[in-house]
């Protein structure tokens, strides 16, 4: 009951907040909302046995990212609404169309899908198809321990990459914002 | 697990040809922070040359050895054949940006510094990103080198900060990748729901299977819905980076805006990968689904091919023509891919055409690679005459016109010429490395029945010798002012004036340049010969697929 | 609470990152909004690692939000960039390239 | 001597004055041109020789020089035949030719149209090429071969009628008369081709060759298997009326007849012993000449015949009515020609070809010498052809007046000149015609004879206004002079030939002297298919007293005509008897009016056609694309959230069909 | 002749190399002496095609019936092969184009004297694809060849010709390549209904494919012939199919056009001989009539719009189309001919190398006068026979040559072309016939109004007759002119001796198939009453 309680309202405040980070004027605004729905992200990841990436998402996301978000419109003064934001024409009417199609038809797939888990016998020729096969443990699933096991194993590489790609982004960002190179 | 059996799992010899290009960008990186500008300039291409020719070195080292990091069964990067032919593909896109990117990084007024060594690092690193896309095997390395190559190449884009045109193709560049990304990943992610896992053997089981087995030992149906969601998604994803109608719209904007070696280096090296990604996915994991989605990327192929061909025709700037143009060789690529999901997965699977099929779209961005490159090559060299007469290379009207080429051939017949042949390659006509290219694809597209394509294909292919010729006919026209100036050979300076034309010619060649487009011809033309070289290479590539299992009922083929 | 709960509640955070994208004109909001679509992703993976019990699917959102990291610094530093040559971040005002 | 010497000589005279021509002197082109004429000639008389010296059912003598094409079953050699038929042919074209030639080399020595004599060297090739081709034309053992001398001549024909290439008549005329010759060419050669596609073989007559492989030409298969013809049937017309009709069309075109006669009295343009050569002597009478050769195929072809006559008698008619109308001296002359052949294709269409050959043989020699005539007078008055200018010149041009005298009453059929014989025989043929539709033929005999009355007005008109009288025209009378005698020699020759050359084909009636040496020649070459009644018309022995009658009639209408002529002549001077608006039988205008006018009009229709429909449509398929791209180019608006509206548009449209196609 | 080794024993080979390996020479040449050059190479060549004639009778005929043939591997994994070989239908083809070209050089030395260098190597980068083209026995070498040719010309227009170069360039280029493109499907059709083990584009494998196919009575037949038939008929060009034409040879540069008309337009004709039709030949024999009424229309439009014409390169232009169109009836009606398809076929095979003969000499004349009066409206001329005599000649014998005068070469192969269609049915050869009329028309009308007449311009008083230079060539192609109209029959021997088997056995087979079902009378194939 409490699980959907905290369901409900964190879902209410992803949504509700997402929605004003598209209807307010000011950036600001859209800005300060988008750090709501985050953390109602953070909720549910919580509720979702990812204690992990919850504050990951806190720290990181609705801490960092969107600090630099406020930093920038801040910086740039751009913390009013643009002239004419709303002078969209038919984009408007069109972009709602289809955000709404695209919402329908992703909803409807998901309704078409059977629900919960049905369990059906195990072929004797089905081999596991798990990624981390009979390393991930059942039992401390979301612990950070599982979540690191699988990032310096399976996911060695990926890991190692990504510094490739906070290397790029570094690079490029004192290519492009730096006043004088 | 020991450290032990990490090192022996994760080989890092394996990943030698990303290391060593990202050793030397790191070292260009660094020599660009410490050294002057002249020696920068100097030092900085040979650099980063030598990085890309080790990478290709240890490239080739690992062919035919079909190694993976990891463990073999879910490893999730792999060197096979496949991995490694397009990782040349991007050494070739490299090299070739490396090359033509000489003048473009010279000092100029108001810069106090040369950031050529940001620029080269920035493209190896792009380069390394797009390694990682052709050697996943993982969708989640898929993504993480789509990122990477993106985020280098949205910076690359914006690189002549002072141009509003260099500003705006980033920013478009970037919010539309960050949007497609979005697609994307949400379409990862769905797969992931449904098949339990993203590397590439077990999504494509899973499908094969239509269920999945849960760690407890229950089992559980694929959700269709769900999976087609996601295969939907990834569509869209990928798309946007082939740059496929209707996900095309940034193409001509961002290519028109960017600096054009970075134009160049992006259609080469970003379509390939895109296409890298495309294989994996669609023909790859998706392979036994061809039924379901054979339709919907037949009609991207043509809208592509259409579209592409038929904007082209109108446009007025060399650079943004070649942009349409990119587009459309995505559609003509997408018949090569069709056929080879047909051949792999269609009625009657067919091992050998679908290895041809495969072959014939990695042989045909080769060819793409190298007449693309070469066509970019000379536009950069007209940059650099105009710049060199001291037009205001920051300035909006930048670009080369087509009309502006009138009479080039009289003045610089090599240039001409070259540019010439790369045009008429890119047309596909005989004998140039863009005919071999469109050959194989439209025959292996026969071989699996899809006259109808091939002949929309056909078409296209005429409608686009209307544009690819209408430089050809201006550089050939007779212009009564060039002919008073005698013989211009290319390397000979001659005087003359107006700005309306390109006229005076005082060194704007590089060796750089002169290599580019010298090699790219010689290698377009020479495909005469050496795509019996080439051609088998890329169809051992095709068909040496390390890792995916054997599932029932599909061919295991095209990873 | 049953995975499709999630999975809907991802579904419309998605599409309410496309609508935004697509109906607003300044370039840092659209920006989020797309980060709106990248949780949205995000959501849905950690939903899907519950329910099939795997934790390659947070893993997954461990890297997303690395790149986005990554992404909103280069993104943002593209946004400045343009600032400071046009002194505006009304993306309909971007308009030299077209046709 | 090999036959083809006949041909080689003037051929190698063109070569050397085509080649060499404008370097040497006048008139040394004229003199190797007569000498290799006069070359041709006797070698033609040699054989000719030759020929009579080989028994009556052998006179035949053939010569292969090459293959000139052969593929599969069809073979065609450069081969000659020299028998009866070509002996007269040749005879008359290198004999006539060589006093032509003659004639030319004093008539060309001033051309007050060529001053500097650029073409004179020109002119004697031409000359020298012509004779080449019509020796081909008439020795040809398969039509293939006949067909490149037809052409040939016909070629020869258009350069010197645009000899003087300046004028715009001339230039006018000579591409008028090659291209209405092409339109009989075009007949001919499909006629031709039906032959070989019936008959497999183009020669005229088979090799008896050795025992097994003898094989049959077309007129051997005329003789023997009627049926073979039949293959080829068109539209309910039978396959060998289809084939002579078409031959005779040929005919037509290069013969001057209706409805293809306009070009020849255009062709006066060309100088004026060109007209007595090629337009009056020699190239014309082609066409009755390959019908005489074709004979055993009109010979089976009763309705094609009846149109031949028809249309002779016709063109006879309303030529020597037009004669009448005209009075340039020359365009007089072209319309007796153009009637003179009608009455030949009477003689074709009425199966007396040996009459038809010797009006031929006799028309060569009085009309060349009435052109020639005319020519000298011409010569004397400095290119001056208006009759009504002339007059009086008797006392002047005392050679010139005589012989115009001498041929102008064989033209009339004054017996007993050439041309009353032969004209007759002619009539009497017609007359005498006993096979289908003969009752049509009587009243054709009597057009003929009408027709003959009315030559014999025109040319005694003709001679009276040039000749007696007073002068009408002080100032061209005093300059006027007798010719040089290397024309007035031709002159002669051709006067005397014209006065006793039909003596060599008397009627077979009794009490003629038996002087039937003509016909006795020609006779073996027609007994052979023709049945007797047709044999009979030929000699005209076939109903003596009707052909006594006949005689008696046309000797009555020549004097008449000629004398009625004369007075005509004189005492009307300025005027011609017939207006002027029969000229032609104004069809020319109606030509004008409907093929060339209505030709150009059309052609210029479908070139507009040509470029805005065809090519428009081509272009419209470019313009169209172009017209999409520029419309397909405004979806870059260069806004960033249409551009991601076009993505969400695409992603809703991918998402659907894969929900639709699941 | 002489001994080279390699030259003897490839000498097909040598003759498609030669030509390009001169380019490449000639670009690293000077540019003053690259007309010289060029004129050698293009020499050399015409010496070495010699050879063919010169060794004709004992070379070794293969099994395809093919002479000097070469066969080399050249992209196995597509089944290509590198496969040379020439018979009676081609060799004259490849004669034509080796004597045309160092003719051509030597016509445009003075006409093009600016960048001389682009445009003889252009010229021989043309010549050897035609070559290539005409020698190819691999369908899709002989594609490569064939599109290849393309190129140069299309450079040559764009780059020396009129005034209106772009449109007409352009649309030669397009027009062309969108045929040709249909064909190469087909061909890849065809290639993968072979059977997967000996899958190859020789020409006998492909043959025997497309045959079984056709025979076969498959309907997918029709629409390979019909790819193929797009290709060709545009090349040749046949009616409604030609528009790109008047445009391509007016405005290009003469020497270009020479070749356009002379050599190009045949590898229309050639393709249907060597391959459309041979590959398919009940289809091609049931299209016919549509093909042969084509041709007939396009005779007579042909000919009916050149008299329209005011510039004589476009009246020459449209006289082509028409000349074209009548190779083209005898290509069909060999079809149709029966026991006289040989004539028909032999007379279009030897009318290719008439027409380019004659039509050459034409465009050659043409663009003399051209070079001195910088127009080609016939109103601006009249009279020239007076300053020209010379000239007036030379155009006299290429002028009727083209109208089929007999003695003269346009003769022998019309009349063989239209003998045929008379065998095929009456209406055939009328209508192929009509040419005869139409063409004396525009012709004489042309000459009539440029070269007869009065002088009524000054400047056409004074322009220079044709030179020494000017003259040889024209004597070359005149004399051969008239070697081919007194003589054929040494030109029909190799024709018809063994080229022709080659496409009889398509014939017989097509007859033996036809005979299973009704046997009629030979006479009766040449029935004229039904058509």
């Amino acid at each position: 009951m409490a699980d959907t309680l905290i369901f409900g309202v964190a879902a209410f405040l992803i949504i509700a907040s997402a929605m004003m980070v598209v209807a307010s004027r000011h950036p600001i605004h859209s800005a300060l909302f988008l750090v709501l729905s985050f953390l109602g992200l953070a909720v549910i990841f919580f509720q979702l046995n990812a204690p992990f990436l919850a504050a990951v998402q806190v720290i990181v996301y609705a801490g960092a990212i969107m600090v630099l978000f406020l930093f920038v419109i801040m910086l740039l003064g751009e913390d009013k609404p643009l002239p004419g934001e709303s002078r969209l024409g038919i984009q408007l009417p069109l972009g709602i169309l289809f955000a709404l199609l695209l919402a329908a038809q992703i909803g409807y797939m998901l309704i078409r899908q059977p629900a919960g888990r049905t369990v059906v016998a195990r072929p004797p020729d089905v081999q596991l198809v798990h990624a981390a096969g009979e390393k991930a443990q059942y039992a401390d699933f979301g612990s950070v321990k599982a979540l690191g096991n699988e990032l310096y194993t399976q996911y060695l590489f990926a890991f190692e990459a990504t510094s490739i790609v906070l290397l790029v982004a570094m690079v490029g960002v004192v290519v492009l914002a730096k006043r004088r190179l | 697990m020991t450290l032990d059996q990490l090192s022996q799992n994760y080989n890092l010899a394996v990943l030698a040809p990303e290391l060593s290009l990202t050793l030397f960008a790191l070292a260009v990186l660094l020599f660009g922070a410490f050294f002057t500008d002249e020696t920068q300039r100097r030092l900085l291409p040979v650099l980063a040359l030598l990085g890309a020719g080790i990478s290709a070195a240890s490239t080739a080292a690992l062919w035919d050895k079909g190694r993976v990091f990891g463990d073999p069964a879910t490893a999730i990067y792999v060197a096979d054949n496949f991995a490694l032919f397009f990782k040349w593909i991007f050494l070739i896109g490299l090299v070739a940006a490396i090359l033509i990117s000489g003048r473009f990084l010279s000092p100029r007024s108001g810069d106090s510094h040369v950031v050529a060594g940001e620029y080269y690092g920035l493209m190896m690193l792009s380069t390394v990103g797009m390694m990682f896309v052709s050697g996943a095997r993982d969708l989640l390395v898929l993504f993480l080198g789509i990122e990477t190559l993106s985020i280098a190449l949205y910076v690359l884009a914006g690189f002549s900060r002072r141009r509003f045109m260099s500003n705006e193709a980033s920013l478009k560049y970037f919010l539309l990748g960050a949007f497609a990304a979005g697609f994307l990943l949400y379409g990862i992610a769905m797969v992931y729901f449904a098949t339990g896992s993203t590397l590439f053997p077990h999504i494509a089981t899973a499908i094969a299977q239509g269920q999945i087995t849960m760690a407890d030992g229950t089992a559980r149906a694929v959700p269709q819905p769900i999976l087609f969601i996601g295969m939907a998604l990834l569509l869209i994803g990928l798309g946007f980076k082939a740059a496929l109608v209707p996900f095309h719209q940034w193409t001509p904007d961002v290519y028109e805006g960017s600096p054009t070696p970075v134009t160049a280096f992006m259609a080469v090296g970003a379509k390939a990968a895109a296409f890298a990604a495309f294989l994996h996915v669609f023909p790859g994991v998706f392979g036994s689904l061809y039924g379901q989605w054979l339709n919907v990327v037949l009609v991207i192929a043509v809208l592509t091919m259409t579209v592409g061909n038929i904007i082209a025709i109108s446009q007025s700037s060399l650079k943004r023509m070649l942009a349409y143009s990119s587009i459309a060789h995505a559609g003509y690529l997408l018949v090569g891919v069709l056929a080879a999901s047909a051949a792999a997965h269609g009625g009657s699977p067919d091992l050998e055409a679908a290895r041809d099929a495969t072959g014939g779209v990695l042989f045909y961005l080769v060819a793409y690679a190298l007449m693309n490159m070469g066509a970019f090559a000379v536009l950069v060299y007209l940059e650099n005459v105009r710049d060199v007469q001291g037009a205001d290379r920051d300035s909006e009207e930048a670009n080369i016109r087509i009309s502006e080429l009138s009479g080039l051939a009289w003045r610089q017949p090599l240039v001409a010429g070259a540019l010439t042949v790369f045009l008429l390659s890119l047309a596909g006509i005989p004998p140039t490395a863009g005919f071999f290219g469109k050959f194989i694809i439209f025959r292996e597209a026969v071989r699996q029945g899809l006259i109808g394509l091939v002949l929309v294909g056909v078409l296209n292919t005429v409608i686009s010798v209307y544009y690819y010729l209408r430089p050809v006919l201006s550089m050939y026209t007779p212009d009564e002012a060039a002919q008073n100036m005698g013989s211009g050979d290319m390397l000979v300076e001659s005087t003359g004036g107006g700005a309306a034309t390109l006229r005076s010619v005082a060194r704007p060649l590089s060796l750089g340049i002169v290599l580019a487009i010298v090699l790219c011809a010689v290698a377009v033309i020479g495909m005469v010969i050496l795509q019996a070289a080439v051609f088998p290479m890329a169809r051992d590539a095709a068909g040496l697929s390390a890792s995916v299992p054997v599932t029932q009922g599909a061919v295991p083929l095209l990873r | 609470m049953p995975t499709s709960y999630y999975l809907v509640i991802s579904a419309m955070l998605f599409t309410i990152g496309v609508l935004g994208v697509l109906v607003r004109r300044n370039a840092i909001i659209i920006f989020m909004c797309v980060e709106m679509m990248l949780n949205a992703a995000n959501l849905a993976f950690v939903a899907a690692a519950r329910d099939l019990k795997l934790m390659s699917g947070q893993v997954f959102v461990f890297f997303v939000m690395t790149v986005a990291a990554a992404e909103v610094a280069v993104g943002l530093a593209i946004i400045v960039a343009l600032f400071r040559n046009r002194a505006t971040i009304d993306v309909d005002e971007v308009n030299l390239l077209k046709y | 001597m090999p036959l083809y010497l006949i041909v080689l000589f003037p051929l190698l005279g063109f070569i050397i004055n085509g080649l060499l021509g404008a370097r040497l002197k006048k008139p040394l082109p004229g003199i190797i041109a007569t000498a290799a004429v006069l070359a041709s000639f006797v070698v033609a008389l040699l054989n000719v020789l030759r020929l009579a010296s080989l028994p009556e059912d052998a006179r035949r003598i053939t010569e292969t020089a090459y293959t000139w094409m052969s593929v599969g079953d069809f073979r065609v050699d450069v081969s000659f035949l020299l028998d009866q038929l070509s002996s007269v042919m040749i005879l008359v074209i290198t004999g006539i030719g060589f006093l032509i030639h003659l004639y030319s080399v004093g008539y060309m020595q001033d051309d007050h149209n060529d001053p500097e004599g650029r073409l004179y060297a020109r002119y004697f090739g031409w000359l020298n090429l012509f004779i080449a081709f019509m020796s081909v034309l008439v020795l040809a053992d398969n039509y293939l071969l006949m067909f490149v001398g037809w052409e040939g001549v016909g070629l020869c024909s258009y350069f010197l009628i645009g000899y003087w290439f300046k004028r715009e008549d001339a230039a006018e005329a000579s591409k008028k008369a090659f291209i209405m010759n092409r339109i009989g060419d075009f007949a001919f050669l499909l006629g031709m081709m039906l032959l070989f596609v019936s008959t497999g073989t183009l020669k005229y007559f088979g090799d008896s060759g050795a025992a097994g492989n003898a094989t049959q030409g077309v007129l051997d298969v005329a003789r023997s298997n009627a049926g073979a013809f039949s293959a080829v049937g068109l539209a309910g017309l039978g396959g060998i009326t289809l084939i002579t009709l078409l031959l005779f069309i040929g005919a037509a075109g290069k013969s001057a007849q209706i409805p293809l006669y306009t070009w020849l009295p255009d062709a006066m343009a060309g100088p004026t012993p060109v007209s007595a050569l090629i337009h009056a002597a020699t190239m014309v009478t082609a066409g009755v000449y390959m019908c005489a050769r074709s004979a055993a195929l009109f010979e089976l072809a009763p309705e094609t015949r009846l149109i031949i006559i028809v249309v002779g008698a016709l063109t006879a008619l309303f030529a020597g009515l037009t004669a009448l109308a005209h009075n340039d001296i020359k365009k007089v002359l072209a319309y007796s020609t153009v009637s003179q052949l009608g009455f030949m294709f009477m003689g074709i269409g009425a199966g007396a070809y040996i009459a038809a050959i010797f009006h031929v043989f006799t028309h060569a020699f009085f009309k060349a010498c009435l052109f020639l005539g005319a020519g000298s007078v011409i010569h004397a008055l400095h290119g001056e052809q208006d009759m009504r200018k002339m007059g009086g010149l008797k006392a002047k041009m005392k050679a010139t007046n005589i012989t115009f005298m001498l041929s102008g009453l064989a033209l009339a059929g004054a017996a007993p000149f050439a041309g009353f014989f032969s004209k007759d025989e002619i009539i009497a043929g017609v007359w005498n015609y006993s096979g289908e539709y003969n009752s049509i033929y009587k009243i054709i005999a009597l057009v003929g004879l009408v027709t003959a009355f009315i030559t014999a007005l025109y040319t005694g008109r003709q001679y009276a206004q040039v000749f007696e009288g007073k002068a009408r025209d002080e100032h061209l009378h005093d300059h006027a002079h007798e010719s040089p005698s290397v024309m007035t020699v031709p002159l002669w020759l051709l006067a005397i030939g014209a006065c006793f050359a039909g003596l060599l084909g008397l009627p077979h009636l009794p009490g003629v002297p038996n002087l039937h040496a003509f016909t006795d020649w020609l006779t073996p070459v027609f007994s052979v298919q023709a049945d007797a009644s047709h044999a009979a018309a030929g000699t005209g022995s076939h109903n003596p007293g009707a052909t006594l009658m006949l005689l008696l009639v046309g000797a009555v209408i020549g004097w008449a005509g000629w004398f009625m002529g004369r007075s005509m002549g004189t005492r009307q001077g300025e005027r011609a008897v017939l207006p002027a608006s029969t000229h032609n039988l104004s069809l020319d205008a109606v030509y004008n009016a409907t093929f060339a006018r209505g030709g150009l009009a059309l052609s210029a229709a479908l070139r507009w056609i040509d470029d805005n429909i065809v090519d428009g449509i081509v272009n419209g398929i470019g313009g169209f694309f172009g017209q999409v791209s520029s419309a397909l180019r405004l979806t870059q608006t260069s806004f960033v959230r249409n551009y991601a509206l076009g993505m969400a548009v695409g992603a809703a449209v991918i998402i659907a069909l894969f929900i639709i196609n699941r | 002749m002489f001994e080279i080794p390699f030259v003897n024993h490839h000498i097909l080979s040598s003759l498609i190399f030669c030509p390009l390996i001169g380019a490449i020479l000639i670009s690293l040449l000077p540019r003053r002496v690259s007309r010289e050059g060029a004129f050698t190479v293009a020499l050399i060549n015409f010496v070495f095609s010699l050879h063919l004639m010169a060794h004709w009778s004992n070379a070794p005929i293969s099994q395809g019936r093919f002479r000097f043939e070469e066969l080399g591997q050249w992209l196995p994994q597509f089944g290509i092969n590198y496969h040379l070989g020439v018979d009676g239908l081609s060799v004259f083809l490849v004669l034509l184009t080796t004597f045309l070209a160092p003719l051509v050089i030597l016509a445009s030395w003075n006409g093009v004297v600016e960048r001389a260098k682009e445009f003889t190597i252009l010229l021989l980068i043309l010549e050897a694809a035609a070559i290539g083209a005409f020698m190819a026995l691999d369908l899709i070498l002989f594609y490569i060849f064939f599109e290849l040719t393309l190129v140069p010309t299309y450079m040559l227009i764009a780059g020396w010709g009129g005034a209106r170069r772009t449109q007409a360039a352009m649309k030669f280029f397009i027009y062309t390549m969108g045929g040709s493109l249909l064909m190469w499907v087909a061909m890849l059709y065809l290639y993968f209904r072979q059977s997967a083990a000996t899958r190859s584009f020789d020409y006998a494998p492909m043959l025997e494919t497309a045959r079984g196919l056709d025979l076969g009575g498959s309907g997918v037949a029709t629409f390979l012939f019909l790819a193929f038939a797009a290709a060709f008929a545009i090349k040749a060009p046949i009616f409604p199919l030609h528009t790109w034409l008047p445009d391509a040879y007016t405005e290009a540069p003469t020497a270009a056009t020479v070749m356009l008309a002379a050599v190009l337009s045949k590898m229309g004709i050639y393709g249907f001989l060597r391959f459309a039709n041979p590959l398919f030949p009940e289809t091609a024999r049931s299209l016919a009539p549509i093909f042969i009424a084509l041709a007939v229309v396009g005779i007579v439009y042909g000919a009916l719009v050149a008299v329209a014409q005011t510039d004589i390169k476009r009246l020459l232009a449209y006289s082509s189309i028409s000349h074209v169109s009548l190779i083209i009836l005898g290509v069909f009606v060999a079809l149709l001919a029966g026991r006289n398809a040989e004539l028909a076929r032999t007379g279009a095979t030897l009318q290719m190398v008439n027409h380019g003969l004659s039509t050459g000499a034409l465009f050659l004349l043409a663009g003399w006068l051209w070079e001195r009066r910088r127009t080609l409206q016939t109103n601006a001329f009249g009279g020239l026979a007076q300053s020209m005599p010379l000239y007036t000649v030379l155009f006299w014998v290429a002028l009727f040559a083209s109208i089929g005068l007999p003695g003269l070469n346009g003769f022998v192969g019309e009349y063989l072309i239209l003998q045929g269609a008379m065998s095929a049915g009456f209406w055939y050869a009328f209508g192929g016939a009509t040419g005869v009329v139409l063409g004396a028309i525009y012709m004489l009308r042309m000459f009539r109004s440029a070269m007869y007449g009065e002088t009524t311009r000054e400047e056409n008083r004074t322009v220079r007759d044709v030179n020494a230079r000017e003259t040889f060539v024209m004597a070359l192609i005149l004399a051969l002119i008239i070697w081919i109209g007194v003589a054929p029959q040494p030109f029909l021997g190799v024709i018809g001796g063994d080229g022709t088997q080659q496409n009889n056995i398509a014939q017989r087979n097509a007859t033996q198939q036809n005979a299973t079902r009704q046997t009629m009378p030979e006479l009766a194939q040449s029935d004229l009453s039904t058509q």
